[in-house]
């Protein structure tokens, strides 16, 4: 294993992790709005951090490109979906918890 | 198989027959899509383990994406004040219990199902099927992508069959039901923003998709379903299209696929004496043209089928009452 | 076991559990989500099947079938649940008059 | 001109025409009557050049794209082949114009298209020498089949539509399995090169009971029948014709072709013969009982379906020892009954047409007031029942003779009974169109290009009793049967 490769295997285990995070809030959380919560923001993270691991090893640019316009996608589409999913909740009255 | 690899498909396929078994068991059919679509995705990543990116494309696509789209829909038409109310559609009133004596088909499947393993691992632990075949003829097919090759040449008759089944799926909705076309108010901003920036993008990795089907995995299905995805992203979004291009207009856009495959069938019957057989220096752009028919008609059928009637038919009940 | 006949014996068990689910459940929404999952279990047989090259790339003719099996299938469930609906419409149930328990 | 018409590719055009009209009834829905006529009597035409062709050059085969099995998808007919498309043709151009008639204005725009592509997809089927391009042209033929059922709209049809749809679907994923079988097994899905490669072993087997049960199911024999009678009976009248004389027989041509081809060669005289023909006893029994007992004509005639396929499978055990009659007599049951059970459904459709019920018992005197139309249900009666000199007649005792040869007796009491049942039930219906009911409906004209059709395809399935020997001739063509081989 080359440097490169240490790299890209610390970013994709700790993107990971961030992943696990998001998975442990979705599951254990009280409430629509922390879960989601939870999920975008862990996600995106961990997903950034995925696509930056796999950079690294990419053969040309036009493949690093292309990582990054998943990595976009997911971002926006995810924010968009938290954003209609936590509207849709507020609308039908759901109470956001209290501790 | 190392392993690792071993530990990974063995739990993938034990996660794939939970969610499936989840799917159909969960009292809620809301949750029940949402599971199915889930079962979807990771179908999509074991036809990557299995070497078949191209088929994990149209299953992400069209087995989880716009299957999903669409029983979600039909969930809402089905449910159209519980929906309103709350997330969670009511669980059905009678899950199962049609039959009193359950465990008879259980314990029948459950022997076909055991004889069906028995005979898959009696087959024979290599063989290459119509690869050899497939690579031998790959030069003249005018497609790189195996997949293409014998989607678009080798069994094109299959695709132009299946072609036709889609347009057939719409006709068979149509002569059902007819569709609201009445524009409706985006139901928020973002929604509205996403569809404006999103759709240009998805035309392109259509394209994309189309372009690079001929060599790498891709293609006219996949480049179709994500057309289809554009279009139920804007309908999603209150988008509707002019009533003015809904009669004949749609009708030509929905066909094109279909009858450019059989303009080109009748062509190459009349010119080299067989259905589809493409002279091999014109194979590639006779492929590219049918593909691009077919990517334009199946991303239309597809948004067609989410909008889920005829738009031309409620039009006319409109102007009669 | 090689992945190719893990993957099959899993297909096989798709089918299994949606063929069960398509005949004890009533709801046809039900009932179109197994006939998706059996076919997904059919399609998982073919392609997995197809592995069965060694270190070659797989058989590329059953992933063209499965590709085509794929369209057929949405366009069947497509329109299954237009059905559904209109039965539903006209008869305010979305089960099978005989299968459901009054 | 000869050599025009020996080399044209009739076979071909009679897919991708009716593909062709399909899509042009859809984009221009004002002239889908016209178009549509024109294209299924165009569509006879060129059934009628590839008999000539087939009975020039002997056996069709057409490589689709120039490769050849089994990379390529085969184009394959015989005398077998032929004879299912010149049924189709036949019975397709009887449905036409008693259609133009039926259907009005929206529906008539709907009824085209769809039409004209389960067409397709049925001659798609009768010309398909590969398993899986099969399986496309089933799914295509019943999403056609399904939507033609809803078109009626009304709340049965819709059920029944449903469960037909519901059933086609299974019995398409259970044959697609046993083709992913065989595929893997034998590494073709090409009909002819599956008999030279196949082997007995536990794959033959599966795939025998998985593509086995799919066909039945979509056959709709004993028991696997329950989703046609009301399907077949809801339907608008011009598709329960369709179903019942050319759907139901698709899908026992393949069941036949492959039974036939592959499996009976490796797994003949096991048993299965037996279990096929038990099951076809039963269906008769149980189908001409349950279409005595009904009191609504559609739905007497749909149950009369469920028992004439019976008959159909009562051949599966004979073959053994009287191959050539057992198998003659499938041919002409398949071919009387499709043209007999059309002009029915249609005297049915007239019937409900004109008295605006199919109430059997108030069918108040119609041999007066509509008597071509009871004509015709009375011949197609005769072919049902198997009174000479109808088609039916013949089939039945071919079949019977085959029986007696075996010294099968179970089996001749069985069709002994099914046809005294038949008779049973067509004169039931008949003696109440003679009789006056207690309260008398308002009728209203039916067009006498429907009442036409029917008297004229009930007097083909009479006719049919009088050309035995060149119909069995041209089945003959290319030995789809393996007759000529002796078997041990």
């Amino acid at each position: 294993m080359n440097p490169n490769d240490y790299l890209s295997a610390a970013l994709l285990i700790t993107g990971a992790v961030f992943f696990l995070a998001g998975t442990l809030g979705l599951l254990r959380f009280p409430d629509v709005y922390t879960r989601l919560h939870a999920l975008t923001k862990a996600d995106n993270v961990g997903l950034g951090l995925m696509v930056v691991g796999l950079a690294v090893q990419a053969e040309s640019w036009s493949v690093v490109g292309k990582l990054l316009l998943i990595w976009w996608l997911v971002l926006i589409a995810g924010a968009s979906v938290a954003h209609l999913i936590a509207s849709g909740a507020l609308q039908r009255g759901i109470r956001m918890w209290k501790p | 198989m190392t392993l690792l690899t071993w530990i990974f498909d063995s739990l993938l396929g034990l996660s794939l027959l939970w969610l499936a078994w989840r799917a159909l068991a969960c009292p809620n059919l809301f949750k029940a899509i949402v599971l199915f679509v889930a079962f979807g995705l990771l179908m999509a990543l074991a036809w990557v383990r299995l070497a078949a990116p191209d088929v994990a494309l149209a299953e992400a696509a069209i087995g989880a994406g716009l299957t999903g789209a669409l029983l979600m829909a039909a969930l809402a038409k089905l449910h159209p004040t519980e929906a309103h109310n709350d997330f969670a559609v009511p669980p059905e009133k009678n899950v199962t219990k049609v039959w009193s004596w359950q465990w008879l088909p259980a314990i029948t499947i459950l022997l076909v199902t055991t004889g069906l393993g028995y005979v898959v691992l009696s087959l024979p632990p290599y063989a290459t099927g119509l690869s050899t075949e497939v690579a031998a003829n790959l030069e003249i097919s005018g497609a790189s992508n195996p997949v293409t090759a014998v989607l678009l040449n080798f069994r094109g008759y299959d695709t132009l069959l299946e072609i036709v089944v889609l347009l057939l799926a719409l006709l068979g909705v149509w002569s059902l039901n007819s569709a609201d076309l009445d524009h409706k108010a985006a139901p928020g901003i973002v929604l509205d923003t996403l569809a404006r920036l999103l759709t240009p993008i998805f035309i392109l990795v259509a394209a994309y998709l189309l372009w690079v089907g001929a060599h790498a995995p891709g293609g006219a299905f996949q480049a179709g379903a994500v057309l289809g995805a554009a279009g139920v992203l804007l309908l999603l979004a209150g988008w509707r299209p002019r009533t003015g291009l809904m009669a004949l207009p749609l009708r030509l856009v929905l066909v094109i696929g279909p009858a450019i495959f059989v303009i080109v069938a009748m062509l190459t019957l009349l010119i080299a004496g067989q259905m589809l057989e493409y002279p091999p220096t014109q194979a590639g752009a006779l492929i590219l043209i049918l593909e691009t028919a077919a990517t334009v008609s199946i991303g239309v059928t597809l948004a067609a089928l989410f909008l889920g009637g005829d738009p031309r038919k409620n039009n006319r009940n409109k102007n009669h009452t | 076991m090689s992945t190719a006949f893990l993957y099959a014996l899993v297909g096989t068990g798709l089918f299994a559990l949606g063929l069960y689910a398509l005949i004890v459940h009533a709801h046809l929404l039900r009932k179109i989500l197994a006939l998706n999952i059996m076919g997904s279990g059919v399609f998982m047989v073919l392609v997995a099947l197809a592995k069965r090259t060694g270190d070659a790339p797989p058989d590329a003719v059953p992933h063209a079938m499965v590709i085509t099996g794929i369209v057929v299938a949405v366009s069947a469930t497509a329109l299954a649940l237009t059905l559904m609906l209109k039965l539903n419409a006209k008869s305010g149930h979305a089960e099978l008059p005989d299968d459901r328990r009054e | 001109m000869g050599a025009v018409f020996t080399e044209f590719p009739w076979g071909v055009i009679l897919i991708l025409l009716p593909v062709t009209g399909g899509i042009l009834c859809f984009l221009w829905p004002q002239i889908a009557k016209i178009t549509g006529l024109f294209i299924v009597f165009v569509v006879a035409l060129l059934v009628v050049g590839l008999a000539w062709q087939i009975f020039n050059n002997g056996v069709y085969r057409h490589a689709v794209g120039g490769w050849g099995a089994p990379l390529g998808v085969d184009l394959y007919a015989d005398g077998l082949s032929l004879l299912m498309l010149a049924i189709t043709a036949l019975v397709g151009m009887g449905v036409s114009v008693y259609s133009a008639a039926y259907f009005k204005h929206e529906q008539a725009a709907q009824f085209w298209p769809l039409w004209l592509l389960l067409l397709a997809a049925l001659n798609a089927l009768f010309l398909s020498a590969d398993i899986f391009n099969v399986y496309v042209t089933f799914e295509l033929m019943g999403l056609a089949a399904v939507a033609l059922v809803a078109l009626a709209g009304s709340r049965e049809a819709l059920g029944a539509a449903m469960r037909y749809l519901l059933a086609a679907l299974l019995g398409s994923l259970a044959y697609l399995l046993g083709v992913a079988l065989l595929y893997h097994g034998f590494g073709t899905v090409d009909i002819a090169l599956l008999v030279e490669r196949a082997e007995p072993s536990p794959v033959i087997w599966a795939a025998l009971g998985l593509m086995g049960a799919g066909l039945l199911l979509k056959t709709a024999l004993f028991p696997l029948h329950f989703w046609l009678p009301p399907a077949h009976a809801s339907a608008p009248t011009p598709v329960s014709a369709l179903l019942s004389a050319l759907v139901v027989k698709a899908s026992f041509y393949i069941l036949l072709r492959l039974w036939l081809e592959i499996f009976d060669p490796l797994v003949g005289g096991a048993g299965v013969e037996q279990l096929l023909g038990l099951l076809g006893a039963a269906a008769i029994l149980w189908g001409s009982v349950q279409a005595l007992r009904q009191t609504r004509l559609k739905l007497l005639i749909a149950y009369s379906t469920v028992a004439q396929v019976g008959y159909l499978f009562l051949a599966f055990p004979l073959v053994a020892a009287a191959g050539v009659s057992a198998w003659s007599a499938v041919t002409y049951l398949v071919l009387s009954h499709a043209l007999a059970k059309a002009a029915m459904f249609m005297a049915a459709g007239n019937l409900l047409c004109f008295g605006g019920h199919d109430r059997i018992t108030d069918l108040d005197r119609v041999v007066q007031r509509l008597p071509l139309t009871a004509a015709a249900f009375a011949l197609a009666g005769v072919s049902i029942m198997g009174l000479p000199p109808s088609g039916g007649f013949i089939g039945k005792w071919l079949l019977l003779e085959a029986a007696l040869m075996q010294g099968r007796w179970d089996l001749v009491a069985v069709m002994i009974l099914g046809g005294l049942l038949a008779a049973g039930y067509i004169f039931k219906v008949l003696g109440y169109a003679f009789t006056q009911a207690d309260i008398s409906h308002e009728s209203k004209a039916v067009p006498a290009s429907m009442e036409w059709t029917a008297l004229l395809l009930a007097c083909g399935a009479i006719l049919l009793g009088f050309l035995a020997v060149p119909v069995l001739s041209l089945v003959g063509i290319g030995d789809p049967f393996g007759i000529g081989e002796v078997r041990p």
